[in-house]
Formats: C-alpha cells, sequence, structure tokens
C-alpha cells in the first residue's frame, strides 16, 4: 500500500476523471436519507452521507436479475452471459467495504457465483472515512477499519484527504487524474488524530464477548418469543443488510410462452414460507424461528465457516425496522434475558 | 386444445379488464394462447354454455352474482380473481358497513326500499372456491400475464403471502413513518413493488392484508409514528373491511 | 459461461472458473416407471456425452432437477453409482416441478444440475454390518445405497433393511423387495401403517420393527431417511442398540433453490443442507439446533 | 316483430339491458335498462377523510379513472380553497388528455370499430388489416403511458392528490414523450380519416347539448358550462341548479335533464361548442373529416372524437414545453382544514362530470355528490332511441338490434360510472 495527500477542492477532478472510464457511483440525496446510486456531476456526490438506504451490495448482487434465458420447447438456455460494465463505487464507509469481503466468502467459495463474480471483478472501490451515527455500531466486529478490499481509501484530515491506495489500478487512477502531494509525518500524525477523535466519537458500545456460544446456548430462550411478537415479518432488515445474501430462484416466460428468463430475486429468512418444504411442512413456521434463525445465522452459522460474524454493524436494519429490533438491542437481551 | 377463457364483471368499475386491455404490447399473443369465448367489455356474443377458464372481476353484491359464480364453478376448471374487489372485497365492500337502507336513502332518496337480492359485499371466494387470484385495485398487467402463464402450465397459485416494507426497501424509498405519516405497507400483500410509495404515496392496502401481516405489532408501530392506532384501522376500512382482520 | 467447451468439465464441477454452476445440463427421460399414483421412476440420460462419461457420485447425493418455465426442485439419485451413464430419480408429485416432471413423457428433454452435496460414506461403511431405515418416500435416497451395496456385496457384513410406508401400495419398489425376501444376504423387513386385506407383512411404524433385530453396536453403521418426524423415534431406538452417534447417518429435506450453499433456504442449524449435507451423522445433527 | 331485450349489451362499460316493446308491429316504447347494482359511492365518502375522496370515487369507473380522482380532488379543493400552482393545473390536463388518448382509442378501435366492419370484436381485424389494429394499440398505449408518466398509473392513477402531486415526471421523460406525442399526430389524423369514412345513420338527436367551455382553450380540465341551444353559460359549480336529477323505476342509474329537457354530454356536444379553439391541426382534422357543425348527430361522436386525439396529441407537446420550461413546484400545497362545501367539474372522455363535497371541521366528509356523464346521457339516449327506432323498425330483426345497439355504443356509455 501506498499513500498520498489530495486536496479537497482536487476530488471532483479525480470525479470526474473516473467518470471517463467508468461508471461513477456514489451516495447521493434522497428526500432526507441517501441512496448510492450512478453520478452524473460530482457535485451531486454527498461525501457527508451517514448511511444509505440500500448497501452496495445491489451493484454486485442485484435485487432481480436474470440468470439465464431460456427456451421452453427444447429446455435449452439460450443465454447466460453477465453484462457487467466497468464501475467505480465512490465513497464506501469501513462498514460496507467490510460487508463485501463477507459476501465474497459465499459467493465465491466452493462454487463460484458467475453473476456476482463478473460485478467483483469489474467494479473499483474508492473508500471513505465516517462519522458514526446513532444507529454504528461497527465498533463491536473491527468492521470499524477497512484495510483490503479498496483500492483507493480517503481518509478525511480537514482540508485534505489521507488516501491509501491498494491496488494498481488505484494508483493508476490517481496518477491520471489527480493532483497529489506525497505524505509527511505530520500527515500520518493528523490520520491517527482522525483516527482517535472517529473512535470516540461511538455512542453505542456493545458486548460481543462469547455471543457466539451465548446464542446457541439461549437456543430456547423466551426472548425469541417476545421479538417474534414484535416483528412485522416484513423482511426489511435483509433487504437492508449489506451481508444478507438469501434469494429466491423463479422462471418467468415471456407472452407467447415460448422462451422465458429464470431470475433470482432477494429472499428472506424472515418471509414465512422461507423454510417451507412440500406437504405443509415448515421448519420456521412461527415469527419467532425466524427471527432467531437471523441471529443464530449471523452470529454463529456463518462464523462457524469463515470466522467471522455476519454483521458489520452499520445500524441499517435498526433504521428499516419498524418494530425496533435490532442487533445491539438483541444482543443485549442475549446478556440480560430481557427485550427492552 | 387452447383453454376457452370467459371474463365476467360482478360489481366493479372495469378496471381490471380496461388494465388486461392494457396489456397492449402482449394481447394479441395473449389472444393466440386461449380461445376468448366471452368478454362483455370488448365483444359481442352470449356467456356461452362451456368453458374452461373464468376470469372474474368484481365483488359479490346480489344474489344473482352469487348464482352466477356457483353456475360458473360448476363449469371452469379453472377460477381466476382479478381485482381488490373480487379478491379481497374492495372498495364495493366499504358500503358493506352500517344499514344498506341508510345508503339506499342517501343515493336515491328516502322511501327507496332495498332490493331484497342485495347482499353484504363480498370477495368471490366467499361463494366459490377460487384457484388464482391477482389483487390489486387496479390489477397490475405484468402480474396478470405471471399468472395467466401459471394457469396454462398447471401450476398452483402463488400470490406472495409477505408485506410490502421489503419490496419498499428494495426501491429505495424514504420509509412514511419516518415522518410521522401512517403507510399501510406494513401489513399489506406485497407483490406491486411498492407502487405507491414509490410514487410519494403511503400504501392504501388496495392488495389486501398479507396472510404474514402482524397487525398487532403495526398498530402499536402506528401508535408511536403512524398517526395513531386508529388510522390504522380506518385506512384498512378502505379496502379490506370485507377482511377479517385480527387484532 | 463462455470460454469453457462444456463436454470437457464435468456437471459436478467445483473448480473450473468457467463454469456456471447454475446452468442445467439438458438431460433425456429414457425411461418412466409409475410406482405410485404419486410416485414415477424416471431414468435420465445427460445429453452430452462428455457430462455423461464425467457424471460420477456418491449415494445420498442429489440433483437439482430444472424444468424451464416452472423452476428447480432438488432430488435424490435413487440409482447406485455402479450404474454408469444414467440416473434415476424417485419422484413425487408434491408442487409445480416435480408435477410437471410427471406430465413428461419418455424423450423428453429436462436439465440437471449436480451432483451436489455430501452423501453417505460409502467408503467408510465397507467391512461393516449396515443397518438401513427408511419411511415412505425416503427409501429414494437410500436405494442408491442399497443398490451400491449390493453391487459391493462381498465387502459388507450384515445388511439389514427396514422400511415403512403407510399402506402396501405405497411401497417403492416393491417389484425389487419382493424379489429380496427370500435373499439370504440382506434382512429386508416391510412394514406399513394401514395393511389390506393382502398384507402379510408387519403393521405399525417402523420403529416397531427393531425389537425383530440384532445390531452388532460395536460393528454397525445406521443410515436414515425419511419424513421429519421420523427421526428421532429411530434414532433413539438405534441409540438404544447403543450404535455410536457417529456412525449414525441421517439424511435431510429442506427447501433449496441453488444447491450449491449460496441462497440461504437450507439452513439447519449453523449448516447448509446442500453443501454440508443432505447427510450428517448424528453427532453433527445433534449439534445442529433445530435439526431433528 | 315482437317485444325484444338485448342482455349485457356487448363493448360498453358496464351492464346494461336494452328491452323494446312491439304493438302491432309498431316499436311502442324503448328502454336502456341499467342492471348495474348501486354501489354507494356517494355513501361511502361520508364520514371518510376529504384525502379519501378522490382515492375512493376514483374507483367509480376504472375507464376514466383519472377524471373521476381529479374532479374529486378539485370538489375538495374548492370546498377548503385550496389553490393549486399553474404546474399543478398543466399536469392534470395532461393527465386527462392521456385518460383521452387511451378511452377514444379504446371506444373508436376496440368497442366502435367491429359495427363499421361487421365483426364481434376487434381481435380477427389483427390478421387482415395489421396497421389498423396496431394504430389502435398505439395510441392507446400512448395514452395509457403519458398517464403513467404522470400519474404513476393509468387506471387509478397514484400521483394526484389534494394540492398537487407527490411524485413528477422527470425532465428527461418528458421530452421523450413530447417526441411520441407529435409522433402520433399522423396515426390520430388517420384514425380521423377512417371514421369519417364510414358511412353513420341519418338521424338527429332532439336534445341539449352541454360542454365546458373556455375562453382561453379547448375546456378539458376547467371552465364553465355552456348549452348549445340556450346559449347560456354558467359556473360549473352550480350544476345543481342547472340539472335535474331524477329517480326511473328501470334503471339504477339517475335520470338528468336541463330546463326540463333531456340533453347530451361528451365529444359531439364539446366539437359543436369549443371548436374554435382547437389547436391548428385539430382544425385541418376537423375540415378534413367533412363533418359540419354544429351537428346534432350523435353517432358523429366517433369523429368528433377522433378529431379531439388529433388535437390531444398536438395539444399535450405544447403542455410539455411548458412543463420544462417552467421551473414551478407541483408539490402538494398545505391544506388548513375548515368546513367547506364544494364542487368541480371536468370534461371526461364521455363528458362532464361533477363531483361535490362537504366537509366538516374536522376534515370529514359530511356529504357527497357525483353526477357522471353517462347518467346526464341516459334520458337523451333513451329519447333517441325511441325516435330512432320506428326509423329502422323495419329492418331485419337483426339488423334493427344492431343498429339500435349502435346508436347506444355512440354515446360510448359507461353504465358502471351510472351507477355509482
Ligand atoms: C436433498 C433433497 C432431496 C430430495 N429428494 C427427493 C426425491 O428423491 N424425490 C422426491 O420426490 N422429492 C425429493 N425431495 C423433495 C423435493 O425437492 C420437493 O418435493 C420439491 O422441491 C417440490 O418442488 P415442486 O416445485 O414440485 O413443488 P412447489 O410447487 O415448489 O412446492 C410445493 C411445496 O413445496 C415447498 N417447496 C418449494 N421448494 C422446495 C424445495 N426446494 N425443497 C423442498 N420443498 C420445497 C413449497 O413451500 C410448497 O409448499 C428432496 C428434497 C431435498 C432437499
Ligand atoms: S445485521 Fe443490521 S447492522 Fe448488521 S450488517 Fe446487517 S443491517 Fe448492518
Ligand atoms: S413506506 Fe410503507 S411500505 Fe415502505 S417501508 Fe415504510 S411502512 Fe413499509
Ligand atoms: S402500494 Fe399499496 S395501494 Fe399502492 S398498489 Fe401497492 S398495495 Fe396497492
Amino acid at each position: 500500500m501506498f499513500f498520498r495527500m489530495i486536496e479537497k477542492e482536487r476530488l471532483p477532478d479525480l470525479i470526474r476523471g473516473l467518470s471517463t472510464e467508468f461508471e461513477v457511483v456514489g451516495p447521493v440525496a434522497k428526500g432526507d436519507k441517501f441512496v448510492f446510486a450512478p453520478i452524473d456531476d460530482p457535485a451531486d456526490m454527498r461525501l457527508d452521507y451517514d448511511t444509505t438506504i440500500l448497501p452496495p451490495k445491489k451493484w454486485f448482487f442485484p435485487p432481480e436479475e436474470t440468470m439465464m434465458r431460456f427456451r421452453v420447447a427444447d429446455n435449452e438456455v439460450v443465454d447466460d452471459e453477465v453484462y457487467a460494465p466497468p464501475r467505480v463505487l465512490f465513497g464506501l464507509h469501513p462498514c460496507d467495504i467490510n460487508s463485501l469481503q463477507l459476501m465474497d466468502n459465499v459467493f465465491f467459495g466452493a462454487y463460484i457465483d458467475p453473476y456476482y463474480r463478473a460485478r467483483r471483478e469489474n467494479t473499483l472501490i474508492v473508500g471513505l472515512s465516517c462519522v458514526p451515527s446513532e444507529t454504528c455500531f461497527c465498533n463491536a466486529w473491527g468492521t470499524d477499519e477497512a484495510h483490503w478490499g479498496f483500492d483507493i481509501f480517503l481518509s478525511d484530515v480537514g482540508d485534505e484527504y489521507f488516501a491509501s491506495i491498494r491496488s494498481v489500478s488505484g494508483a493508476e487512477l490517481v496518477d491520471r487524474h489527480v493532483k497529489t502531494r506525497e505524505i509527511t509525518d505530520n500527515d500520518t500524525r493528523r490520520f491517527q488524530e482522525r483516527t482517535a477523535a472517529f473512535k470516540a466519537a461511538f455512542e453505542n458500545h456493545v458486548d460481543t464477548s462469547q455471543l457466539p456460544l451465548l446464542i446457541d446456548a439461549k437456543f430456547e430462550s423466551p426472548i425469541w418469543d417476545q421479538l417474534g411478537e414484535k416483528c412485522l415479518a416484513c423482511g426489511a432488515c435483509s433487504m437492508v443488510c449489506p451481508t444478507c445474501y438469501c434469494y429466491d430462484v423463479h422462471d418467468e416466460l415471456e407472452p407467447d410462452q415460448t422462451m422465458g428468463r429464470r431470475v433470482r430475486t432477494w429472499d428472506s429468512c424472515q418471509f414465512k414460507d422461507f423454510a417451507a418444504v412440500a406437504h405443509g411442512q415448515n421448519f420456521r413456521d412461527s415469527r419467532a424461528s425466524r427471527i432467531k434463525y437471523r441471529y443464530y445465522h449471523k452470529q454463529w452459522g456463518y462464523l462457524s465457516k469463515f470466522e467471522r460474524v455476519l454483521c458489520v454493524g452499520c445500524g441499517r436494519c435498526s433504521r428499516a425496522c419498524k418494530a425496533g429490533i435490532n442487533p445491539v438491542k438483541v444482543i443485549e437481551a442475549l446478556q440480560t434475558g430481557v427485550v427492552s | 386444445m387452447a383453454p376457452r377463457v370467459v371474463v365476467l364483471s360482478l360489481a366493479s368499475d372495469f378496471g381490471c379488464q380496461v388494465q388486461i386491455t392494457n396489456t397492449e404490447d402482449h394481447l394479441l399473443t395473449i389472444l393466440g394462447l386461449i380461445e376468448l369465448s366471452y368478454w362483455q367489455l370488448a365483444s359481442s356474443g352470449h356467456m356461452p354454455d362451456e368453458y374452461d377458464v373464468a376470469i372474474v372481476e368484481g365483488a359479490v353484491t346480489t344474489d344473482e352474482h352469487a348464482h352466477l359464480l356457483r353456475d360458473v364453478r360448476g363449469k371452469a376448471a379453472v377460477v381466476i380473481a382479478i381485482g381488490a374487489c373480487a379478491t379481497i372485497g374492495g372498495i364495493p365492500a366499504l358500503a358493506g358497513s352500517g344499514s344498506l337502507a341508510d345508503r339506499y336513502a342517501t343515493v336515491y332518496g328516502d322511501g327507496v326500499i332495498v332490493p331484497a337480492v342485495r347482499r353484504a359485499p363480498a370477495p368471490v371466494d366467499s361463494v366459490i372456491h377460487v384457484d388464482y387470484h391477482v389483487p390489486g385495485c387496479p390489477i397490475d398487467q405484468s402480474e396478470f400475464l405471471r399468472v395467466l402463464s401459471r394457469v396454462l402450465l398447471g401450476l398452483v397459485d402463488h400470490t406472495p403471502d409477505m408485506t410490502m416494507c421489503g419490496s419498499c426497501k428494495i426501491a429505495e424509498n424514504v420509509c412514511f413513518f419516518d415522518s410521522g405519516v401512517g403507510c399501510l405497507g406494513l401489513v399489506t400483500r406485497a407483490g406491486c413493488g411498492a407502487k405507491c410509495p414509490s410514487l410519494g404515496r403511503p400504501c392504501t392496502g388496495c392488495r389486501g392484508i398479507a396472510p404474514d401481516a402482524n397487525v398487532v405489532s403495526a398498530l402499536e408501530v402506528f401508535e408511536r409514528a403512524g398517526g395513531g392506532a386508529d388510522a390504522l384501522r380506518s385506512a384498512l376500512d378502505v379496502y379490506n373491511t370485507a377482511s377479517e382482520v385480527h387484532v | 459461461m463462455g470460454g469453457v467447451p462444456r463436454s470437457t468439465i464435468a456437471p459436478g464441477d467445483r473448480t473450473s472458473a468457467g463454469v456456471n454452476p447454475y446452468r442445467p445440463w439438458p438431460a433425456r427421460i429414457t425411461s418412466i416407471i409409475d410406482l405410485t399414483p404419486q410416485e414415477k421412476l424416471f431414468e435420465l440420460r445427460l445429453i452430452d456425452e462428455g457430462a455423461r462419461a464425467a457424471f460420477d457420485f456418491d449415494s445420498g447425493q442429489f440433483v437439482e432437477l430444472s424444468i424451464f418455465g416452472v423452476g428447480e426442485a432438488p432430488i435424490s439419485i435413487s440409482s447406485a453409482p455402479s450404474k454408469q451413464g444414467f440416473i434415476e430419480l424417485c419422484v413425487r408429485n408434491a408442487g409445480d416441478v416435480t408435477g410437471a416432471l410427471h406430465r413428461k413423457q419418455c424423450g423428453d428433454v429436462v436439465g440437471l444440475r449436480g451432483p451436489f452435496g455430501r452423501g453417505f460414506p460409502f467408503e467408510e461403511m465397507k467391512g461393516h454390518d449396515v443397518l438401513l431405515v427408511a419411511g415412505g418416500l425416503g427409501i429414494a435416497p437410500l436405494k442408491s445405497l442399497i443398490n451400491h451395496i449390493h453391487d459391493d456385496r462381498h465387502d459388507f457384513g450384515n445388511v439389514t433393511i427396514l422400511y415403512g410406508a403407510r399402506s402396501p401400495a405405497e411401497i417403492l419398489f416393491r417389484y425389487q423387495f419382493d424379489g429380496w425376501k427370500h435373499r439370504d444376504d440382506f434382512d429386508l423387513i416391510l412394514t406399513v401403517d394401514h395393511p389390506d386385506d393382502t398384507w402379510e407383512g408387519d403393521v405399525g411404524l417402523v420403529t416397531r420393527l427393531f425389537d425383530k433385530i440384532e445390531v452388532d453396536p460395536a460393528n454397525a453403521f445406521g443410515a436414515i431417511c425419511g419424513p421429519p418426524v421420523m427421526y428421532k423415534y429411530v434414532i433413539a431406538e438405534m441409540r438404544k442398540k447403543d450404535m455410536d452417534v457417529d456412525r449414525i447417518y441421517v439424511s435431510f429435506e429442506r427447501r433449496m433453490k441453488c444447491g450449491v450453499g449460496k441462497c440461504g433456504h437450507c439452513g439447519v442449524g449453523h449448516q447448509y443442507t446442500c453443501i454440508d449435507g443432505p447427510v450428517f451423522n448424528y453427532w453433527e445433527a445433534m449439534n445442529l439446533q433445530e435439526a431433528i | 316483430m315482437a317485444n325484444l331485450t338485448v342482455e349485457h349489451v356487448a363493448r360498453i362499460e358496464g351492464h346494461g339491458n336494452i328491452s323494446v316493446s312491439v304493438e302491432e308491429g309498431v316499436v311502442r316504447d324503448i328502454q336502456m335498462d341499467v342492471v348495474e347494482p348501486a354501489r354507494f359511492f356517494e355513501s361511502m365518502v361520508v364520514g371518510r377523510r376529504f384525502e379519501d375522496a378522490p382515492l375512493i370515487t376514483s374507483r367509480i369507473c376504472g375507464i376514466c379513472s383519472p377524471n373521476h380522482a381529479l374532479t374529486s380532488i378539485k370538489a375538495v379543493e374548492a370546498a377548503l380553497g385550496v389553490e393549486v400552482s399553474e404546474r399543478t393545473r398543466l399536469l392534470r390536463t395532461l393527465l386527462v388528455y392521456g385518460s383521452y388518448l387511451q378511452n377514444h382509442a379504446t371506444h373508436l378501435y376496440v368497442f366502435a370499430a367491429p359495427d363499421f366492419v361487421g365483426l364481434p370484436n376487434i381481435f380477427p381485424l389483427a390478421q387482415t388489416h395489421p396497421d389498423v389494429v396496431g394504430r389502435a394499440l398505439k395510441i392507446k398505449k400512448l395514452g395509457n403511458e403519458l398517464c403513467n408518466l404522470v400519474g404513476g398509473r393509468s387506471v387509478h392513477p397514484v400521483t394526484a392528490v389534494v394540492g398537487g402531486f407527490t411524485s413528477e415526471p422527470s425532465s428527461r421523460d418528458l421530452s421523450a414523450m413530447r417526441a411520441r406525442l407529435r409522433d402520433i399526430v399522423g396515426d390520430a389524423l388517420a384514425t380521423v380519416d377512417l371514421f369519417a369514412s364510414f358511412k353513420v345513420p341519418d338521424f338527429d338527436t332532439a336534445g341539449e347539448m352541454l360542454a365546458l367551455t373556455s375562453p382561453t382553450e379547448y375546456a378539458i380540465y376547467d371552465g364553465d358550462v355552456t348549452a348549445l341551444d340556450a346559449g347560456w353559460t354558467r359556473p360549473a359549480a352550480d350544476y345543481h341548479d342547472t340539472l335535474r336529477e331524477s329517480i326511473v323505476g328501470h334503471s339504477n342509474a339517475k335520470h338528468s335533464t336541463v330546463g326540463g329537457r333531456p340533453f347530451l354530454v361528451g365529444a359531439v356536444a364539446r366539437m359543436n361548442l369549443n371548436a374554435q379553439r382547437l389547436g391548428a391541426r385539430g382544425r385541418d382534422a376537423l375540415e378534413a373529416s367533412g363533418l359540419v357543425l354544429p351537428t346534432r348527430n350523435p353517432f358523429h361522436t366517433h369523429v368528433c372524437q377522433a378529431v379531439e386525439l388529433v388535437d390531444a396529441a398536438e395539444r399535450c407537446a405544447g403542455y410539455i414545453d411548458r412543463l420544462i420550461g417552467s421551473d414551478g413546484s407541483s408539490e402538494p400545497v398545505a391544506v388548513d382544514v375548515s368546513a367547506g362545501t364544494g364542487a368541480g367539474a371536468t370534461e371526461a372522455p364521455r363528458g362532464t362530470l361533477y363531483h361535490s363535497y362537504s366537509i366538516g371541521d374536522d376534515g370529514l366528509i359530511t356529504k357527497g355528490d357525483v353526477i357522471t356523464p353517462t347518467a346526464q346521457n341516459l334520458a337523451n339516449l333513451e329519447a333517441d332511441m325511441r325516435a330512432f327506432a320506428p326509423t329502422v323498425a323495419d329492418r331485419p330483426r337483426e339488423e334493427f338490434v344492431l343498429l339500435i345497439e349502435e346508436l347506444v355504443r355512440s354515446y360510448d356509455p359507461c353504465l358502471s360510472c351510472a351507477v355509482h
């Protein structure tokens, strides 16, 4: 990795430069919230955003995507190519950068998902430092820092960005499109100060000690029933979660019924039919069992395979859940036995 | 052999039938897959004695409607209910609360006698078994085409059972509750892609209460941030008067 | 995905980067046998010769059967790995895909992906006694194992098969089992819940049959497949016979959309049925919350 | 000929029967029985919040729902004293025109055209005259898409609410729409040619004709009511004083009269009263059609609707110019709730539509009233049937029935609207 300083005023140069080679996607305002959207004008980019409604996963694993097109008559695939335009995701916070690595474990792994892979390989990531909001708790998982998984990372140190450059492409792009200078000792000191201030700014301090064991041990706890009573079973938490990857697959025929497409769409383990099988059997019929499964899988199921918890503390689910259920509360309930 | 299809309407505004004609790009293709035996809105001709598929729009508001439906059920292998009126009672059912005589008086003046055949408005499946449902007020063309495709393939009805908020998130809408406005998406059956919230308007519940909805918890949410529990109850009346809500 | 010529890679290839694991391989239905009103036995052959030659599986593994326009369903392979060039699927008409398959005819083309998952530990079982317990459609994957053992019979000790069905008419593969009734290298006991006039065999739950059998706990492997409610009771019987928890194997059915560990539907406890199972040993299963 | 009934007249919106009573070979009476059961919209809105009125009453009719929604909104706004922006008015006008394009195309090609070519429906024409069917679907689709663009949905628009719009189309989408509107003018002109070429019965109605008029434009979204024969012009809001509604035994729909006379609303009335305010292309089309105004022939509805298609396409492109050129807002304006009563009127594709409401201090509706174009037309339609039937009574029974049906269809009636 190497480092450069970029004057804030010059950042639009970089964005404009990237736009000549890539589709640039960054945070823009939607009402009083933010979303990641293609950027036409660098001025639209809201680098002061707290978090977005949907995480960046939609740029790799869209809410709905055609896996293949087929012909009914002979049951043949006519096309399963993935179109993945060269793209830059600009302004990702550390939690989101980390979330993509958790997704990678799933979509690469034993069988490689060609759709996810094509987009992942064609997308550069430009990270951006942030300020914790009242829903953030990435500090609990160590996902408040991104050490890899980006091409360029911009840390805001006042009138300049302290840019960490991870990849060859990142280095070339910085060289090509924006004026930079070498870092000095003073710059690294400013960087350290920023980091310390950031860490000190968290309101949430979640005790995650022995959480995987705790959640396994408390499988029969009444807290799950209490949470199940509140849960709206709407699946909003899963949709907004940068680390939720479950999907459904269905076929859709064109009106003439001769050709069609196999489509995958985001799904949620909070939906009642998620674990239903034929003959009326449903392995997770109750809301309580489903909400329990969501946490069980995130805190222990995934961890049992990849040694990481499947949550980056981005707080999106806390914002999305109208019933007021969120990991901070659930972890607290696991520890105290009381749902607040 | 192409299935013989009839299109019928009970108490409705014909909007869902209009939506079928609004599949312009595909209308002729669809008509090529079926044998259209009766469609009063679009074609002259009489209701035939034999047919395979009956598409029914509208709520049941008279005994004649009920008789017609029983007759249809006896003849058709497949019955498809389209639209809020047919699937949940919809807006016609809003007239189901209170006294019919008063409503006659309001509309026609005092002294008008309620015809004996009138009944409280109700969805089609309150009278006969319905094989496929296309909810919504009006129906969405592409959903109708999907259901029709399932009918032609002999697949089972597959109306989504979850509520709207998941798809609303996918549409990246700012939730109405965040600004203290109630939205029925919390309890309404998904499948429209959260059409109304995406257009800046809270969901009005035209697809009916989702089987998986947690109405009790939704009431609390309305109490906290959506204009009170009564706002939920009153909003639900618009389309869902004929539905039993377990609160 | 483009790039790799399709016939040089096996359908179940996990590693080749050019393979789209979701893309079904066309397979022709070469025979259909009506077993019961709800179940049919389909013989399928992959159309691509290279793929057919490379198709290799273990008993207990499954394929994703694909009918475009309808969808996919995970189905256990019923034939034995020792029989090459085709596979058999014993399928109950339970909904969309299975229903559409039931409407297909000999010569029609469907799609296959797989084989997927972890099957029974055939090699480990060698040299041991094997006790196989099936309930209803659970015989489908076990039949693959039974036939495989049959083809390698001298490598195994005592082989006992307990199979319970609802009624005599619902006994699957009866033509084969009737033929085996009098063999002395297989102990086969059939039971039904609802006997008819012709039924001379046992009546009642499959667990009842445990009184009739001898098990050498030091030597025996168990394999169970059936409806979810069955496992607890059968395992209890096996434990009564002192069989080792890690020599009892169970095969689970869960909802699945991908078969390759991504879609999340088949989660059972902290594992996925599709890649970690569907066959688990009982020690693993005991550690899977909500599994049994 | 004996008494006869035609049950569930085809290719009209809603359920209605025609009954003809014949005595000694002479047509004695002829009635339009509207069998559509009452749906009580006027009573359903009572007790509900004013915002719900457009949502609920737009379900009176799925064919011209944008009109019901907007008329209801206008009535609520009148009751509460809400003033909307110019931009909102422009968008609303576009929405009405979207409904015109789709309704007229449907009425002309799907409902009426089969009569002229002797077919039960339009679909067989897809094989023999693909250009005609293609044109029909193209115009209809553009109408729907204009509604989708502005209203979010063509049947029961979503975005139009009391005070403004909850969401607006982007300029990019608007200019794409403008290009397509310009492109459709040719198809609309071809429609005028086609319907001008069809021979229609020579028949004049005796009824009065009413339509909204405005000094500045071909009145669609707003205007006063003008009577062609009587010559007066009155505020639309006074419709209670102008129109008399009465209940008739054989029909679930009420009948209306003006000054004791039945009257006609719809394209013929509009054209008679507004032709001088057609746009350039519309005027050319009217001239090319050979139609001489004023006309009293209800069968001329078709040509008048076709001319309106041309005018709509041209006019909408102009409205879009204005929208793109100005930067006002259509965001719903804040509403101060205080008790009031108000009425609204628009020209629906089938004629003038009125809504009125009384609203209490609590924002709840205490009274609602709706008069639909078809309800206004029914009395005149029956009078026309009575006058027309004897002139064709000598025809073979089937032809006789068809001609009566054609007269009914020329009114483009919407019976479920009429019984609301
Ligand atoms: C590892 C494995 C092996 C199996 N082996 C066999 C076999 O050998 N023979 C056999 O007949 N069946 C087998 N099944 C069950 C079979 O997969 C289901 O019956 C089938 O998926 C139903 O699909 P469908 O499209 O026909 O029904 P659908 O119309 O999709 O569904 C009918 C019902 O099944 C549920 N369902 C949907 N998808 C699945 C799914 N993927 N898995 C389970 N239930 C689902 C639905 O909730 C619904 O209630 C196996 C299942 C698994 C997981
Ligand atoms: S579980 Fe919640 S906090 Fe954790 S990553 Fe998902 S959305 Fe963010
Ligand atoms: S706006 Fe409505 S549908 Fe959307 S998330 Fe909020 S409650 Fe759900
Ligand atoms: S958002 Fe609600 S009201 Fe709107 S279409 Fe969907 S279900 Fe109907």
